[in-house]
């Protein structure tokens, strides 16, 4: 695989300033996405898995959120100091990008052909009918049938997966370099969501694109990524290669996460927890984030936070490691 | 167009008139309306037999040339010659004829009726005498005939159409009817064959404005060119105003305390006499601006019947002797009472004033305003206790202000205060009745300090009426009934 | 877990069509068949996963069971009592033995009311206790589903959606039900928490005796949970079996297309997946035939024209296909 | 989350704490909206006015004094001046804030009374909902001045016809917004969950589904008060508003308006209090409607 | 669609008729009539009881209000009791005024109303967007009586700008237009605040849905991502608030034309109720309350144009 670096971030930081105080949605996610890589991030709702990608996208709402500091290198250019022009000319062109609800994403008052052709026209320099062309074409790569009729239907007259669809060809009409993909099947059913993730796949590999794909099912992980994040309450837990992790986890949660999940082969009556739930997390919160639901937690993870830790080819944050080094 | 500009125009220019009103006219018809915004316009387009001197308010004749009374139940009146309707039919004693019966029939319903109510017969012996036969005598028949309602209409046109809505062509007067937009204006043109000879103005718009702030500043502006009826809050502003010109007459209006006798305790002549006693009536009459005058009589000052010795009667303001007589009839710590009115401007503002003076002596006052439709059904059904009236009286005539407020003929209808007494009756009766004006000018003067002193009213002030005219129009003059005319009217 | 051979619930040929006003004067013209003849049996004791893609009609054939929506046709048995004959008066009395865990914790529980106060009105509208025994039930019921007495004041807001959803089963437990209705009572929390529920789900089955309609679309957890297992495409059941005999035997072509797109978090077991093209067809106009008919991947001539029923092909493994 | 105390010695003292816990955490976030406090701020003011008005105001708002007729601004002994009777303008804007405040409050509680009613069953009952739209229809069509101007014809001119005039006038509105509160809150689950506990409609209807539609409810009325002020003030200037000498801010801008070229303070200063007053009460429900909504909670 | 219309408008007719039945309550509960009303202060019995006979009001109430309805069926609108005129002839020169005055005033507010609002959401906590919702909340605020006076003594009489009174029916002459400008303003203030606070709010809730997200992140410019993406979907509750105060615009007319003495239907009703004349009341009220009915339809239709999930039924 050609290991040459499309995205490097480094440190990230977004906090959200709400009437309830600063939240740290995500808080220092170092991570790289070499070209024709696929990398995945995994972790429960609400961890601050959506602020990272928005965050490469540079689409905080501001107010209430900031980055508040780090930097990301999208082909060794820093996007974080890019004027609002110039980032627009990345975003859609050399980074696309998918959202989770394929029913409320896209906009209920346009045809599917004008917001693919709006894309179109923003970045390529052609002219109406040549995008429609163009559109057609896109939606005939992401197996919709007869395009040039579906072409002028509206959101709602398309079925939860046709509409993820529409996204994908919308996210891929410019052939960006890099696709981030939202949860971009949890709103699915399985057969669809089969259907997407293939569809993903064989996009990436057509495009030689880079992916980096959300969400919360491992298996969605385990099906398409190569390296996988997993992130808890906005810190990056665990960060490795795909294979390595699912092998062997190395993060307490990690392991109870891959515990709790019911498999077709497993045998047994009770299923392992984790018990309890995702903490408040604010600025001056200290020790680890995970500590109050860890099995293997000390008194030190209570008053400081773990770095970091390299384990072999992976990364883990957990003071676990820390005596092994 | 606007006013502003038209009055920029020189002479050359057709002379033109706006004139604010706050109520559109009713119908165009002297037949079928009563109401003063209808009788604005109709006094342009028709003529009555007599009119009254706007000075002397003397009765002199108009379309007539004199009359003659053989006997107490018959009038010959004598019509000018060479007359002609605005439409060119002739004038004659055939339209003066059919003016009348008209208004008599009663599928007519005209609201005016009762003004030829005596009249018994009506004949024409020749083309320009009409002889009226009465029931009974009616000593105010030539005032009844100087009422505007009682205008000469055209038979022809009159067959023709709905005067009411179009009355062009209908009447002999200085104008000829020329459009109405109903809600919005009016508008009346010179006619050029007048027989008194043409006026100078080209034509007159009766405008409708209903909010009275609009209506001063239009004339402040010089959108409109004259306002009747100015209330005191507005009226120093416009006098203020160089290029406007105010003018305040004494009026024969009348604003008063009614009482229902038909309730107790209002049936009591001290309880009455407390209430009089009890309002300081030259205090709030101050703060009219001049708007208002006071006279302790019924009758007022500027009215056939009047005479100033009624100025010592009435009863002044003392509200130690209101509070004496009122326990000497029996009400030692007050009543409590409502007043009644209409919820217009001058009523809203008056009552509470009425109100607080009588809190003074213990009674206690329940402000019972209605809309105006409401009033008058509840006036007339004698459901009110205390109630607030005003009389504009038209013909100038103290008589036509007594019979239908005291007559008890007309209990049910105008006679509000449902007073009953056969002794006034008779009075009342010899008021209308009396041929020989100077008796029956004694009646009323007789009739005004008797009332007067029962205290059937407590009239509150007797009104000044008011005319704001831009200064560059010239010729208009006000009468003390708050009309006026605009046969010599011009514009510089 | 131990299943009776007594039958708790027997419905048969359940159906319920929504009917969609269209046209002039609103005539009802069409219908949306949610569920178009649906028959099953459940002991006591017994949990049937209901698996199915979205839209097939789970939910609504759970809502009608409980006649929380009226049926269009069709007898629902419960507990010796054709519930769909009962009047009104005589529904709410039987309620209490029928309860309904929800998929969504935020919706479920009004938010308005106190956990405990949530809890004591199922009480109450039972009249199943009064003051003190009251209080000690809901506190009793609070700790069953691993609150404790603290929350009892707490209002759903304060709650993360596990702890909600523990407020949803020990509502349903406060009348100590024979049946309860899950409708997809995981789907909404996130994976750490699924195994909180699930593991509680089945302490009070064995604890209380209790029979599940189990309702989702994670065929691993139906796995886990079910004894018997039924998928549903388009209104209908079209297989029925034992849930071990389901996973390894599957006959009809969905359910192999189902068992084949579930995602194993391991990717050392990656297996060629059955693609399903297309979409499933609107209930508002079903197709004639196999209703599976415009995407399965071995289909033939008959099944665009006769309907296959659901039939036993032995062991109590019941299909509905023409081709097997 | 706030742990809360984990021992418990009586449970009753724990349920207060608790309840004004929510009520706090909406005085919380309502606190951080300025516009919200500025509004609140303003009615208070007005309402502590009105509370100790006989205490604070220098006069007798309706005793006259004819002799002391539209003074202005400033005169000596009467700080904004007198109105056309002499009567002290500031002790009568004081006794208005009364009056005003409670025309907008008893005619926004009548069209509550009806229009929550009718919302709720409308929404509620499929088979009424037809039946109650229609009537809500013919209201809404019916023009409001008109309904106002008869019904003070038939019961007379007076504060307690405007009231009934006015709640009248917010009948339809409300029950339109109960009625769509309704509608939504009926799909929610924990309505069906008290549908398979065995709650009868009654319960479900004033037991789950009311409560749940206060915040609406609220929201709504906060700003139909400020609605309902100005509607008096109009029917006022139709004549048909409050009838003197009453002091209300309405009648008083109407009268007044009279005098807008001898002593414009008479119509502008009571103006400027509807203008406050309706302003306070739109930024509380702007700000109400953000605190109880949890949907905008970050906003 | 056409059938759509065509459904609505029979629909309007229980409305019509449930609107006129109320008004003949109306007419039937409240006191004083018309004949009294005509006579006036001084009129004796019988001049009273010969308008009576004329206007047939001595007959039982029922038989007057099926006379007039039948006649209403026959698309005779009757006949003024006061004037005599034909009901259908007084209401169209006035509804002709309401109409434009309302049109205008609805022009201006949207205008206004819309283009402050976008400002205000685009700059969300900027100053000026504390100023227009700081002047909207104003114009919410004044009741309009007293906002038409003040104009007229500014615009009018201090600065004689702006004329005062004299709308001759005809908004597309430039003399209509300049007449009816200073009455569309104060029409307009109060629903050009509402609607400018409607859009800002429903902007800002847009601009949180997903699809906008969707929208930036294909790269298109702010300004476009709100006046096209954004916008189109705020028009629903902007367009449902113009509708409603449009029809408020008719009935709360009222006090403008009053005001600027405007020759328009709010005022007829009033006057029509004060003269008790029933036929007029009638139908000025149908006539209302039919617009009110087609202004919804309007919207309804524009609904759907806007939205293609809203579907004619
Ligand atoms: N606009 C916002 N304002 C305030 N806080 C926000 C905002 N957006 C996100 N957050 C906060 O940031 C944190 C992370 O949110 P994020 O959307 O990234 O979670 P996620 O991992 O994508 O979860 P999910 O699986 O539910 O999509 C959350 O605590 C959330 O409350
Ligand atoms: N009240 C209703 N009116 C009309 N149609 C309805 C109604 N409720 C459900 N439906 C329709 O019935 C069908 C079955 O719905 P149901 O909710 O039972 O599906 P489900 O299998 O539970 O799906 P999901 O997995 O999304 O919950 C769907 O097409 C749905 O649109
Ligand atoms: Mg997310
Ligand atoms: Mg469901
Ligand atoms: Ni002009």
């Amino acid at each position: 695989m050609n290991r040459e670096i499309l995205l490097e971030v480094n440190d990230l930081k977004t906090y959200f300033y709400t009437v309830d105080g600063v939240v740290p949605a995500v808080d220092g996610v170092s991570f790289t996405i070499s070209k024709g890589e696929t990398l995945g991030i995994v972790g429960e709702s609400g961890s601050g898995k959506s602020v990272t990608a928005r965050s490469i996208m540079r689409l905080i709402p501001n107010p209430p959120g900031k980055i508040v500091s780090g930097s990301i290198k999208f082909k060794d250019e820093e996007l974080l100091t890019k004027k609002d022009s110039e980032m627009r000319m990345i975003r859609g062109s050399k980074i696309g990008m998918i959202f989770q609800d394929p029913m409320t994403s896209l906009n209920p008052l346009f045809t599917v052909g004008d917001q693919i052709i709006e894309a179109l026209c923003i970045h390529q320099n052609i002219d109406k009918k040549e995008a429609k062309e163009k559109a057609i074409e896109a939606l005939r790569m992401v197996g919709i049938p007869s395009p040039e009729k579906r072409i002028n239907n509206y959101p709602h007259q398309m079925s939860g997966g046709m509409r993820q669809r529409v996204m994908i060809a919308m996210a891929l009409v410019c052939s960006p370099d890099l696709l981030i993909a939202d949860e971009p099947t949890t709103a699915l059913d399985v057969t669809i969501q089969a259907q997407i993730l293939d569809l993903i796949k064989d996009m990436k590999n057509m495009l030689n694109m880079s992916v980096m794909i959300i969400t919360h099912d491992l298996g969605v992980v385990a099906d398409i990524a190569d390296s996988v994040i997993v992130m808890y309450a906005g810190k990056m837990m665990e960060y490795g290669r795909a294979f390595d992790m699912f092998s062997n986890p190395l993060h307490p949660y990690t392991k109870g996460l891959l515990d709790s999940i019911p498999t077709l082969s497993m045998e047994g009556d009770r299923l392992k927890s984790i018990e309890g739930s995702l903490p408040n997390v604010t600025l001056d919160y200290k020790g680890c984030r995970f500590a109050d639901r860890c099995s293997e937690r000390c008194e030190k993870c209570f008053v400081e936070e773990p770095p970091l830790i390299k384990v072999n080819d992976s990364y883990v944050r957990c003071h676990k490691y820390l005596n092994r080094r | 167009g606007c006013g502003s500009e038209t009055s920029k125009n020189s002479s050359s220019a057709p002379q033109k008139i706006t004139y604010v009103s706050m109520t559109d006219a009713v119908g165009l018809s002297p037949i079928l309306t009563n109401d003063s915004a209808s009788s604005a316009v109709i006094r342009t387009v028709y003529e009555t037999l007599f009119m009254r001197d706007p000075k002397t308010g003397e009765i002199k004749p108009l379309l007539a040339e004199g009359y003659e009374n053989p006997d107490p139940n018959t009038w010959i009146i004598k019509l000018k010659k060479n007359i002609k309707f605005q439409d060119g039919t002739p004038f004659n004693s055939e339209a003066v004829k059919y003016t009348f019966e008209k208004i008599l029939d009663p599928k007519t319903a005209s609201p005016r009726a009762s003004l030829l109510k005596s009249v018994d017969k009506i004949e024409t012996p020749d083309e320009y005498t009409v002889v009226l036969h009465t029931k009974t005598p009616y000593g105010i028949m030539l005032t009844a005939l100087a009422h505007d309602n009682l205008s000469i209409v055209s038979p022809k046109a009159d067959k023709a159409g709905d005067i009411n809505k179009n009355a062009k062509g209908a009447g002999t007067g200085p104008y000829i009817f020329e459009e109405w937009v109903p809600g919005d204006h009016i508008t009346v043109v010179k006619n050029k064959d007048y027989w008194g000879g043409a006026p100078k103005i080209d034509s007159i718009t009766f405008k409708v404005v209903p909010e009275m702030a609009t209506a001063v500043s239009m004339v402040e502006t010089g959108e409109a060119d004259m306002l009747v009826g100015i209330p005191p809050e507005h009226l120093e502003r416009l006098k203020n105003n160089a290029d406007v010109e105010v003018t305040q007459l004494q009026g024969n209006s009348v604003t008063y305390l009614g009482f229902n006798f038909e309730k107790k305790p209002f049936d009591n002549l001290k309880v009455r006499q407390a209430i009089e006693h009890a309002i300081n009536r030259d205090e709030y009459i101050s703060t009219l601006n001049g708007l208002g005058i006071r006279s302790n009589g019924i009758i007022g000052p500027k009215l056939i019947g009047y005479n100033s010795e009624i100025e010592s009667h009435g009863y002044k303001y003392d509200v130690e002797k209101a509070k004496a007589l009122l326990a000497e009839a029996g009400y030692p710590s007050g009543f409590k009472a409502t007043l009644t009115y209409g919820n217009t401007d001058t009523y809203n503002k008056i009552a509470p004033f009425i109100q607080a003076q009588l809190k003074k002596i213990n009674i206690d006052v329940t402000l019972n305003p209605m809309d105006w439709a409401a009033y008058l059904s509840y006036a007339k059904s004698g459901k009110a206790e205390m109630y607030l009236g005003g009389w504009s009286n038209v013909t100038g005539d103290g008589e036509e202000l007594l019979y239908p407020q005291f007559f008890s003929g007309n209990i049910g209808a105008s006679n509000y205060a449902r007073y009953n007494n056969p002794e006034a009756d008779a009075l009342i009766l010899k008021t209308r009745e009396t041929i020989d004006q100077n008796q029956r000018v004694e009646y009323l003067r007789q009739a005004n300090i008797k009332f007067t002193d029962d205290v059937l009213w407590v009239p509150l002030y007797h009104g000044v009426v008011t005319m704001a005219v831009r200064k560059n129009l010239k010729g208009i003059e006000l009468e003390s009934n708050g009309e006026f005319r605009f046969n010599k009217a011009y514009k510089e | 877990m131990s299943t009776s051979n007594e039958v708790l619930l027997e419905v048969k040929d359940l159906k319920k069509y929504f009917p969609v006003k269209k046209g002039f004067i609103s005539k009802k013209v069409n219908y949306v068949k949610a569920v178009d003849g649906v028959s099953f049996t459940l002991r006591k004791g017994e949990t049937l996963g209901l698996v199915g893609e979205s839209g097939c009609g789970k939910s609504t054939t759970g809502r009608t069971i409980l006649r929380l929506i009226e049926p269009t046709d069709g007898i629902i048995n419960f507990d010796g009592e054709n519930i769909v004959s009962l009047n009104k008066k005589e529904l709410r009395k039987k309620r209490k033995d029928m309860q309904i865990i929800f998929q969504d914790p935020y919706s479920s529980l009004n938010p308005r009311l106190t956990a405990g106060e949530i809890i004591g009105r199922a009480i109450d509208v039972n009249n199943l206790a009064k003051g003190k025994e009251r209080e000690r039930r809901i506190n009793e019921l609070l700790d069953i589903v691993g609150l404790g007495a603290r929350f009892y004041n707490r209002y759903p807001n304060e709650f993360s959606g596990g702890q909600r959803q523990r407020i949803g089963i020990a509502r349903a437990l406060a009348c100590n039900p024979k049946l309860i209705v899950c409708d997809e009572p995981i789907s909404a929390l996130d994976v750490s928490i699924q195994a909180q529920i699930i593991n509680l789900l089945q302490d009070i089955q064995d604890e209380f005796q209790l029979t599940y309609l189990f309702i989702a679309h994670n065929l691993a957890v139906v796995k886990h949970i079910s004894d018997n297992i039924a998928v549903m495409y388009l209104g209908k059941i079209v297989e029925m079996a034992d849930k071990n005999e389901l996973f390894e035997n599957p006959h009809h072509p969905y359910t192999k297309a189902l068992l084949s797109a579930i995602l194993s978090p391991n990717p050392k077991d990656k297996k060629e997946r059955i693609k399903l093209e297309g979409d499933v067809p609107s209930p508002m106009n079903i197709p004639k035939g196999c209703r599976f008919y415009n995407r399965c991947p071995n289909k033939s001539k008959i099944c665009s024209e006769v309907e296959p029923e659901l039939k036993d092909m032995g062991g109590g493994h019941l299909t509905a296909c023409h081709n097997i | 989350m706030a742990e809360s105390i984990s021992a418990l010695k009586n449970g009753e003292v724990e349920i207060e704490y608790k309840k004004s816990s929510q009520i706090k955490e909406i005085w919380r976030r309502l606190k951080r909206n300025r516009t919200a406090v500025v509004g609140l701020f303003i009615i208070s003011f007005i309402a502590i006015i009105a509370l100790l008005a006989p205490v604070i105001s220098p006069y007798n708002p309706y005793e006259q004094n004819l002799n002391q007729r539209l003074l202005g601004i400033g005169a000596r002994g009467h700080i904004l001046g007198t109105d056309e009777y002499g009567r002290d303008l500031l002790s009568r804007l004081i006794y208005g804030a009364r009056l005003s405040l409670i025309v907008g409050f008893c005619s926004v509680a009548f069209g509550l009374v009806f229009g929550v009613l009718l919302g709720l069953l409308s929404g509620y009952y499929k088979r009424l909902d037809g039946i109650i739209m229609r009537i809500i229809d013919i209201l809404l069509a019916f023009p409001g001045v008109l309904l106002a101007l008869a019904i003070v014809s038939i019961l007379g001119t007076g504060i307690v016809n405007v009231i009934i005039a006015v709640g009248i006038w917010s009948i339809p509105t409300i029950a339109r917004v109960v009625r769509g509160t309704v509608l939504y809150i009926k799909e929610m689950d924990y309505v069906t969950a008290a549908k398979a506990l065995g709650e009868s409609d009654f319960m479900i209807l004033f037991r789950e589904i009311l409560p749940n539609c206060i915040s609406s409810i609220v929201v709504y009325s906060t700003m139909r008060l400020a609605t309902a002020i100005l509607s008096a003030a109009t029917l006022s200037f139709l004549g048909l508003g409050a009838q003197p000498p009453v002091a209300e801010w309405g009648a008083m801008a109407s009268t007044g308006r009279n005098f807008i070229f001898q002593a414009p303070h008479l119509t502008l200063l009571p103006g400027f209090a509807i203008i406050l007053i309706v302003y306070g009460f739109n930024s509380l429900g702007d700000g109400l409607r953000d605190a109880l909504d949890p949907n905008l909670k970050n906003v | 669609m056409v059938k759509y219309i065509f459904k609505r408008l029979i629909q309007l007719i229980p409305v019509l008729i449930g609107v006129s039945i109320a008004v003949f309550l109306m007419i039937y509960l409240i006191p004083g009539n018309a004949a009294e009303i005509i006579a006036g202060p001084t009129a004796t019995k019988e001049e009273i009881q010969n308008i009576t006979v004329k206007l047939g009001l001595d007959k039982p109430a029922y038989i007057q209000y099926l006379k007039y309805m039948s006649g209403v069926l026959k698309g005779d609108l009757g006949y003024s009791f006061q004037t005599g005129q034909a009901v259908s002839k007084a209401i169209a020169v006035r509804y002709v005024n309401t109409l434009s005055l309302a049109i205008f005033s609805a022009l201006i507010s949207i205008i206004l109303g819309v283009t402050t609002g976008i400002i205000a959401a685009a700059k969300r906590n900027s100053w000026f967007d504390r100023l227009c919702m700081g002047i909207s909340t104003f114009g919410i605020s004044a009741p309009s009586f007293w906002i038409g006076l003040l104009l007229i003594v500014v615009f009018g009489v201090k600065l004689k700008l702006l004329p005062i009174s004299g709308f001759n029916g005809k908004i597309w002459t430039a003399d209509g237009f300049i007449h009816l400008l200073m009455p569309a303003i104060t029409l307009g203030f109060g629903s050009s605040a509402m609607i400018s606070r409607m859009t800002r709010s429903s902007l800002l809730e847009i601009i949180h849905q997903d699809y906008i997200q969707t929208a930036r992140a294909k790269g298109v410019k702010e300004k476009i991502v709100i006046l096209k993406h954004a916008l189109k979907n705020a028009l629903i509750p902007i367009i449902t608030i113009v509708g409603i105060n449009f029809g408020g615009l008719l009935g709360g007319a009222v006090v403008v034309e009053s005001v600027f003495a405007i020759n328009g239907i709010g005022r007829l009703m009033v006057q029509a109720i004060s003269a008790r004349d029933f036929p007029m009341i009638q139908g000025s009220v149908l006539m209302v309350a039919f617009t009110f009915v087609i202004i919804n339809l309007i919207v309804d239709i524009l609904y759907a144009a806007i939205d293609p999930r809203i579907q004619y039924n």
